[in-house]
């Protein structure tokens, strides 16, 4: 068989040569990434992070740069200060930097930028709500806020401080052909949009010496069976994969870049009000006692990820190991607490399957160990478009998601908690919870961790989530130099990639 | 008087698209008294088997009528077909493909009769009458048609043909597939089944001296029309239209003399513009 | 000839215009609130109403398909509901794509299953037993199965082609052929089969004319006739049954594209339909029928230059 | 059993026997109780995951081992067979009613219905299938009892077609005619004539669309748009391919389930359909067909031919067939013969008949001297001897060298012996090039000359035309042309005017005469008709079950038969009998 198996190689080999010959040494140095998700818009004010990052990071600059461990470092902004007050913010913009179009990257050309960037509707715009006004002073850019908003540095490495050419801002064309002074050029000749986008160096990009490959492709793997396929056959040196495919993939010879930026588990979006058995407390404690979070985690990510009862990441001050001792999985002690709730009875809670991502066996799983408890789950099945939107539209009481849970507590309380707050859907309220973000965001550094270690109690106590594990994220490479994760991203920033 | 009528009978097939319409009987009469037996000669493309589907109601008629006992018969509604099966039957050329494979002799032969709801020891005691009326053994019943040969086919035909003791038959070439001992067997019965029971036949066949045999008037036709008209005698020997004469000179004689003298005759009646 | 293609091209145009038209009304009113669908996360009725207004969603239906169809004949399918770019800039370049797959495919399995086809009714024996067994397996196995086993097999433990992707054929002809040959293979294989199957069936039946005995008995010789003479009469139903192939290939690209992470329709076809991109599928729907119309106006005009009876009927 | 029974052996009995038939279709209906009694076979709940037995392998308690949310993967295996059949079925079913209704309907009635139906098809066939399908599940959303019942739909042109076209067929038989005439209803015609004729090919197609329904149905729900809470084989699937590196035997299941049922599907339907076909046994390629010794034996019993003396004959043998046998396997491994110990000649210059009923063994006589005999048969015996050369056991080459320019042939059929995918002139100018090595134009004039000879009006023009475009006595005319284009010294003539209209029969017979003459070709005439035997021959052979009963001087036998079946077959010639009486009317009439 082996010599079966090698002649074979040799011969189809030997019949691709010809070929080769021609072909090979044309492309140059190239990076290929894998991607799991295509991009919605590649205009600067719409641009995301999460798995799209490198999209419009291949082609913009952002005002900040975040280094693997999260540290924030110059970018476009050279320098960057706040007032006493925290309320305004002053930055000072690179000089000599030019988009692709030819014209230069300036003070004005930064303040169009971040305006468009908050109002036009786009996934950064909640990040830029505090900022009141934006002016150009000379080389430095001016931001005056309504609040302190402790999280707008941080955003502002993120998409919040993604800079396009001005000329493009507005215009429909921006969508498929973003003008930047990024490292790259998108080449869209030879992009293959929603499956494969190919770029090309800018050959006046400021940053020559951090840009070690000529060009990129990033290719979109919606499948993890092609993706594994990719890096294992070597069409790609680099993307994210799912734990299903990690052990497999370490045997082939790839590194792993981990990092625990999602969590897993159930989160509840009907607490308000009395619509739903989700708004009583101890329905929702029952929820959180009625699985197994170890054996949760071994069966649906062969274990790659840590136990958790809380929302907080490890790296916020908020954090507390001791939580995760809380809800010990108890089917017993959930069938109490069910008895002490006001739906003695058992209730009917609706929620949402998302199997094309998350695999149909999960929901199974809730199903049932739901129904041991007599909470009769009622899915309603989602294939795409409209899973998002729906949940955003309260449709459901509760839903299966992994969030990426923020190193920084303020952009946190902003995207879960607050009255407002994104995902906080039907703006639920605890008045000790409102009490304690509003000191917070007037604390001093010094007394931040009180009030944040507070809040998680709070929110632990009183069940606002189901959170079973934080997910390891695994980003698999070989053959290009990946230091760490990355810190509050699920994939490295492209920039970090050498 | 005559049992059936045809007067002046056209018969048009429709053309599909562009195609022309086709008129493949032009102004036919003809007529049939009680047992009689009329012979229809002609070459293919004469319109000899569209007249023949014209009487059984499968041609479409476009004009003229055909009268059966006096009642006009040419556009019959299904229902008045049905109830003129019991008065007109056929028997086809093909004896391979106007019998259904798949289905039982018994099966084939009482179907007129179940139509008629008669009951299953009639409609069985019918099937032995006709099985021995047309020489076939009584055990052939349970049998299926691909288990006979070509002129018992033919016998069963004639046997479904018979079952409702119909006044007409149409022969529609019965006998130009069998070899010439079976068709000459087959006319036998034809003959013998007629003085039997008085049935009368529109008797159609490209063979003159078939139809000669067995007609006691012939009928000529040629591109939709009768060109001759008379006793078969007549016709069949004497024949008065160069068509017909034609026709008679083509076939050749079985023997040798008599051919070669037939063959010289005919070349010098060609030569002479007289056929 | 001339008249037989020009009804043929009638038929084909008007049959466009009723699977557009089907497809149109069943999808545009099937989709529902499309507003909704589109701007997705938190839209007001304010901006609902608007985009309705803006995508012409409150015109009377035969004012929207005819706006519709004026852009459509123009190749001009609209914006996408889920991507920045048009539908055009994205259907296009991928339909190249898939044509190059299928047709390659229909190709290389045509070859193949006239030579084994032949062989298998002329010789039997050996090359009928292949036939047969390649009949079955190729028709029964699903070709994303087969897909997948090739992948492992000779991308991944022999890495002699790319397991995943697509490259260009003027950018590199070695890499194309690398990325090509796996899931033209998969998708080969039942069409493969079928044609062969049928090649032999036509060739057996076209070998027993008599026509072929009386040409033989003028002299010809076997090889002669039948090179000559059977395999044209014999490649009409091939023919017309590798045209059903070729329909069936563009569904089966849908998997085998998605296996390969090519960036063809098949992917595309899934996103769409996963998120209810109607112009989307609507492009895809026509852009596919007018594939398979022309490739069966191509399939009638060669069975008519093969078979004179044909441009009568 | 009694033996009407045996007799009367139904196509299912005889699918059930043939062992490819017995096996597929007993597997499909174990995979149909499987299904079936899904919630029989385990104590397992398909849907009941197990958070502690994930991904576990084939153990006591779970035979086939768990999937990637500890559900048992047997029980989800017995229960996805059940949801996958039977939404393929849904597909099925609504297909065949569509499609056999409709094509019951437009073939047997036409009209109106016809048109839009047909037209309906092609656009049905106009849409590729899955796309369609991905398009309307965009629009209904993930149920698969909708998609495979649009699946159905756009199915149902596999039936209309064939339902369409075994109705035209069927309604344009004589029998369906006769029941009309009958005065059959058409509900009932259709009762009892149609629906027999295609339900074997409605249960052949139903097998292969089934298998498709089956790859479409997993395909979707291999792409994860399908019902998630139902398990399904392509769901199974859609799991398993998620676990592919760490439980890659979860693929074997459902991948096997599929391709075992789908090749079943397809062999039953492959076995049905070669039953139906299969007219008589099975045949099997015989080595060595020798005679036994039985038949040698019956053979040299044969009473001798009665051979009249012939004085006038010339010595001058072209060809001479001795002792000739002609059989084909009988199925059980030994031979049926059909010619028997035949023995012929045909001399220089003569017309020689041989005439005998249907089945008598003169055509394959003939095909036996041309070596052209159809698939199976071969020369078992004898000799014939060609010019002094041995023809039995001639190779291919030698066969290819002595056909079109020594012995030529005439065949019965006209259209059908003519090649209607090439012009009369190719067909004519083809064999001279490579026989008399002429050039194309040479081969061409001397075409043009032949057709003007055979009485063909405006040749150059009838080069260029089509079988399909000219008449039947035309294209005998052609035929007639081809078979002396090369000079032959023995013509064949297989019933050449049988097919033929009477006049057109003789003006035939007249150029037959007059081309033999004009070249002195020798002319092996095999006929049924006494009339064309006495306008051509010399000599004729009388023929009957492959023997030859009686030959001498054509004279001789019409005036001095002396085989009981020679007499009986003179006897039974009507020409030149008495014509029927005058009509007497019967009486009480």
């Amino acid at each position: 068989m082996k010599s079966f198996k090698a002649l074979a190689a040799v011969a189809i080999a030997a019949a691709l040569a010809m070929g080769s010959v021609t072909g090979a040494g044309a492309a140059g140095k190239t990076l290929s990434l894998g991607a799991i998700a295509k991009p919605v818009s590649l205009a600067a004010d719409q641009a995301e992070y999460g798995n799209r990052a490198w999209f419009y990071q291949a082609v913009y600059d952002s005002l900040l740069v975040k280094a693997e461990d999260g540290t924030l470092k110059a970018g476009l902004a050279t320098k960057w200060s706040y007032n006493a007050l925290q309320t305004q913010l002053t930055l000072t913009i690179r000089t000599g930097v030019k988009f692709t179009d030819g014209t230069a990257l300036n003070a004005a050309a930064v303040v169009k930028n971040i305006i468009a960037n908050r109002d036009k509707n786009g996934p950064t715009a909640n990040y830029l709500a505090s900022v009141k006004q934006v002016v150009a002073d000379g080389n430095n850019v001016i931001l005056g806020l309504k609040a302190a908003d402790p999280a707008l540095l941080d955003y502002l490495a993120n998409t919040a401080g993604t800079v396009g050419a001005p000329s493009n801002i507005g215009k429909a064309s921006a969508a498929t052909s973003p003008i930047g002074s990024g490292p790259y050029i998108l080449d869209k000749a030879k992009t293959r949009a929603g499956s494969k986008y190919v770029y090309t160096a800018n050959p006046n990009y400021w940053n020559k010496a951090n840009r070690k490959y000529d060009a990129l492709v990033i290719s979109i793997y919606e499948d993890t069976t092609a993706m594994t396929n990719a890096l294992k056959s070597g069409a790609i040196q680099g993307g994210n994969v799912t734990t299903t495919t990690v052990n497999t993939l370490k045997a082939a010879g790839l590194k792993m870049a981990s990092g625990y930026v999602d969590a897993k588990g159930i989160y509840f979006s009907s607490r308000s009000g009395s619509k739903s058995c989700i708004s009583d407390v101890n329905v929702r404690r029952a929820i959180n006692t009625a699985f197994d979070r170890a054996a949760m985690l071994q069966s649906l990510d062969n274990g790659f990820g840590k136990v958790t009862t809380q929302y907080f990441s490890t790296a916020s001050k908020g954090y507390d190991t001791a939580f995760d001792k809380k809800y010990a999985y108890s089917i017993d002690a959930a069938k109490a607490l069910m008895a002490k709730s006001s739906f003695p009875n058992g209730c009917t809670i609706t929620m949402p399957t998302f199997a094309p991502y998350f695999g149909e066996a999960v929901y199974s799983i809730i199903k049932a160990q739901l129904g041991k408890i007599g909470v009769t789950v009622k899915e309603i099945e989602e294939t795409g478009g409209t899973f998002i939107s729906n949940i955003l539209g309260g449709k459901y009481d509760a839903y299966l998601m992994q969030f990426e849970r923020a190193g920084n507590s303020w952009q946190f309380l902003n995207f879960m908690i607050t009255k407002g707050a994104t995902f906080n859907t039907d703006n639920y309220e605890e008045a000790t919870v409102t009490k304690l973000i509003a000191d917070f965001a007037k604390a001093s550094a010094a007394k931040q961790p009180a009030i944040l270690k507070a809040i998680n109690t709070e929110l632990v106590n009183n069940a606002w989530f189901c959170p079973w594990y934080a997910l390891q994220s695994n980003f698999a490479y070989k053959g290009i130099v990946v230091k760490s994760a990355q810190a509050g991203n699920i994939i490295p920033f492209l920039y970090n990639i050498k | 008087m005559s049992l059936l009528n045809i007067e002046n009978v056209e018969v048009t097939y429709k053309g599909k698209g562009l195609k022309k319409d086709f008129k493949a009987l032009k102004g036919v009469s003809l007529d049939i008294r009680p047992g009689e037996c009329v012979g229809l000669v002609g070459e293919s493309g004469s319109g000899k088997t569209t007249l023949g589907r014209a009487v059984l109601g499968l041609a479409p008629v476009t004009g003229g009528s055909i009268t059966l006992e006096g009642r006009e018969i040419a556009h019959a509604s299904r229902a008045e077909r049905a109830e003129l099966a019991r008065d007109i039957q056929v028997v086809f050329q093909d004896p391979y493909s106007s019998l259904n494979p798949s289905m039982s002799i018994e099966q084939i032969l009482t179907e007129p009769m179940l139509v008629r709801n008669w009951s299953k020891a009639d409609a069985n005691k019918r099937v032995r009458e006709l099985l021995d009326s047309v020489g076939l053994p009584a055990d052939a019943a349970e049998r299926r048609p691909r288990e006979f040969s070509g002129g018992q086919r033919q016998r069963i035909a004639i046997a479904r043909a018979l079952a409702l003791d119909p006044k007409l038959i149409v022969c529609d070439e019965p006998v130009s597939a069998l070899d010439l001992t079976t068709q000459a067997k087959v006319l036998d019965l034809f003959l013998e089944i007629q003085e039997r029971t008085n049935v009368a036949y529109l008797f159609i066949s490209h063979d003159l001296a078939v139809v000669r045999h067995l007609s006691h008037r012939v009928a000529v036709m040629y591109q939709g029309e009768i060109v001759e008209w008379g006793q078969g005698e007549q016709v069949t020997q004497n024949p008065q239209h160069p068509y017909t004469k034609r026709l008679m000179m083509a076939a050749p004689v079985p023997n040798p003399v008599e051919q070669t003298a037939r063959r010289e005759e005919r070349r010098r009646m060609m030569a002479a513009g007289l056929i | 000839m001339l008249n037989f293609t020009l009804r043929r091209v009638f038929n084909g145009i008007v049959m466009m215009v009723a699977v557009s038209f089907l497809a149109y009304f069943l999808l545009y009113i099937g989709a529902g609130n499309v507003a909704r669908l589109i701007l997705g996360l938190e839209a007001t009725p304010e901006q609902i109403n608007e985009l309705n207004e803006q995508l012409g969603l409150n015109r009377p239906f035969i004012e929207q398909f005819l706006t519709w169809l004026s852009g459509a004949v123009r190749l001009d399918f609209g914006a996408s509901w889920s991507m920045p770019e048009t539908v055009n800039e994205v259907l296009f370049p991928r339909l190249g794509v898939t044509l190059t797959i299928v047709a390659l495919t229909t190709l290389v399995a045509a070859i193949i299953a006239i030579v084994l086809g032949t062989l298998a009714a002329i010789h039997g024996g050996f090359v009928d037993r292949i036939v047969q067994f390649l009949g079955l397996i190729g028709f029964a196995v699903p070709g994303f199965l087969v897909a997948f086993f090739l992948v492992t097999l000779f991308a991944i433990q022999i890495p002699i082609f790319n397991a995943v992707g697509y490259t260009d054929f003027s950018e590199n002809p070695s890499e194309w052929a690398k990325s090509i040959t796996l899931p033209v293979a998969a998708l080969a294989l039942s069409a493969l089969a079928a044609v062969a199957q049928q090649v032999r069936g036509s060739v057996t039946d076209a070998i027993n004319m008599d026509y072929v005995r009386t040409l033989r008995a003028r002299g010809l010789s076997f090889n002669r006739v039948v090179y000559k003479h059977v395999l044209r009469n014999a490649g009409g139903p091939a023919l017309s049954i590798l045209g059903v192939q070729f329909v069936g290939m563009l569904g089966g690209s849908v998997l085998v594209e998605q296996i390969f992470a090519i960036p063809g329709l098949g992917p595309y076809a899934v996103s769409s339909t996963a998120v209810s991109d109607i112009p989307a599928v609507m492009g895809l729907v026509v852009v596919t029928a007018l594939v398979v119309i022309v490739v069966n106006l191509i399939i009638d005009l060669l069975s008519a230059a093969l078979n004179p009876k044909v441009r009568l009927s | 059993m009694s033996n009407t029974t045996i007799k009367r052996e139904g196509l299912a009995r005889k699918v059930l026997k043939n062992p490819s038939g017995w096996m597929s279709a007993g597997f499909v209906f174990a995979i149909v109780l499987f299904g079936v009694f899904a919630p029989l076979v385990s104590a397992w709940d398909p849907n009941e995951p197990d958070v502690y037995s994930v991904l576990g392998g084939p153990s006591a308690a779970h035979w086939f081992g768990t999937d990637s949310a500890g559900r048992d993967v047997f029980t989800r295996l017995a229960f996805s067979t059940q949801f996958s059949l039977e939404t393929a079925a849904l597909a099925v079913v609504v297909a065949l009613a569509i499609g056999v209704v409709g094509g019951l309907i437009a073939g047997y009635f036409g009209g109106w219905f016809d048109a839009i139906a047909s037209w309906m098809t092609s656009i049905l066939m106009a849409l590729p299938g899955l796309v369609v399908l991905l398009a309307a599940m965009a629009v209904i959303g993930p149920t698969m009892w909708g998609a495979m019942a649009i699946f159905g739909v756009l199915l149902s042109p596999a039936y209309y077609r064939l339902v369409y076209t075994t109705v035209r067929g069927v309604r344009n038989e004589l029998y369906v005619d006769a029941a009309r005439v009958s005065g059959l209803s058409d509900l009932r015609i259709i009762a009892r004539h149609i629906l027999g004729v295609v339900r074997a090919p409605i249960i052949i197609q139903t097998a292969i669309i089934a298998s498709i329904a089956i790859a479409i149905q997993s395909g979707i729900e291999f792409l994860g748009l399908g019902d998630k809470d139902t398990p399904s084989w392509g769901a199974m699937l859609n799991d398993a391919f998620r676990q592919i590196y760490d439980a890659p035997g979860l693929l074997v299941w459902p991948s096997a389930t599929i391709a075992l049922v789908t090749i079943s599907l397809v062999i039953f339907a492959n076995t049905v359909r070669d039953e139906l076909e299969r007219t008589g046994p099975r045949v099997k390629k015989i080595k060595g067909l020798g005679k036994t010794a039985a038949q040698l034996a019956d053979d040299a019993a044969e009473v001798a031919t009665i051979v009249h003396a012939a004085p006038s004959r010339t010595n001058d043998a072209l060809i001479s067939v001795s002792k000739l046998a002609v059989g084909y396997p009988n199925g059980q491994g030994g031979v049926k013969q059909v010619v028997h110990n035949v023995n012929l000649t045909v001399n220089r210059g003569e017309v020689v008949g041989l005439i005998g009923e249907s089945g008598s063994g003169k055509t394959q006589t003939a095909f036996a001297v041309l070596g052209l005999l159809p698939a199976g048969g071969r020369v078992v015996a004898g000799s014939i001897v060609f010019d002094g050369k041995e023809l039995v056991g001639a190779s291919a080459r030698e066969y290819d060298q002595i056909r079109g320019g020594r012995i030529s042939y005439i065949p019965q059929e006209p259209m059908s012996n003519l090649d209607p995918s090439f012009t009369i002139g190719s067909q004519l100018v083809e064999p001279m090039m490579k026989v008399l090595g002429l050039s194309k134009s040479e081969a061409k004039a001397k075409a043009i000359a032949l057709l003007t000879r055979v009485g063909i009006p405006n040749p150059e023009l009838t080069m260029k035309k089509y079988p399909h475009e000219i008449s039947g006595g035309q294209a005998q005319r052609v035929l007639i042309a081809g078979a002396v284009s090369c000079d032959p010294d023995l013509i064949i003539a297989d019933e050449p005017t049988t097919a033929l209209d009477v006049t057109v029969q003789a003006e035939v017979l007249d150029l037959l005469r007059d081309l033999q003459k004009e070249t002195n070709t020798a002319l092996l005439m095999v006929t049924h008709n006494f009339g064309v035997v006495a306008d051509l021959c010399d000599y004729i052979n009388v023929m009957q079950e492959g023997r030859i009963l009686e030959a001498g001087p054509v004279l001789e036998i019409f005036q001095n038969a002396q085989h009981p079946y020679t007499q009986s077959l003179l006897d039974s010639i009507l020409e030149g009998g008495p014509a029927r009486g005058a009509y007497i009317a019967p009486k009480g009439n």
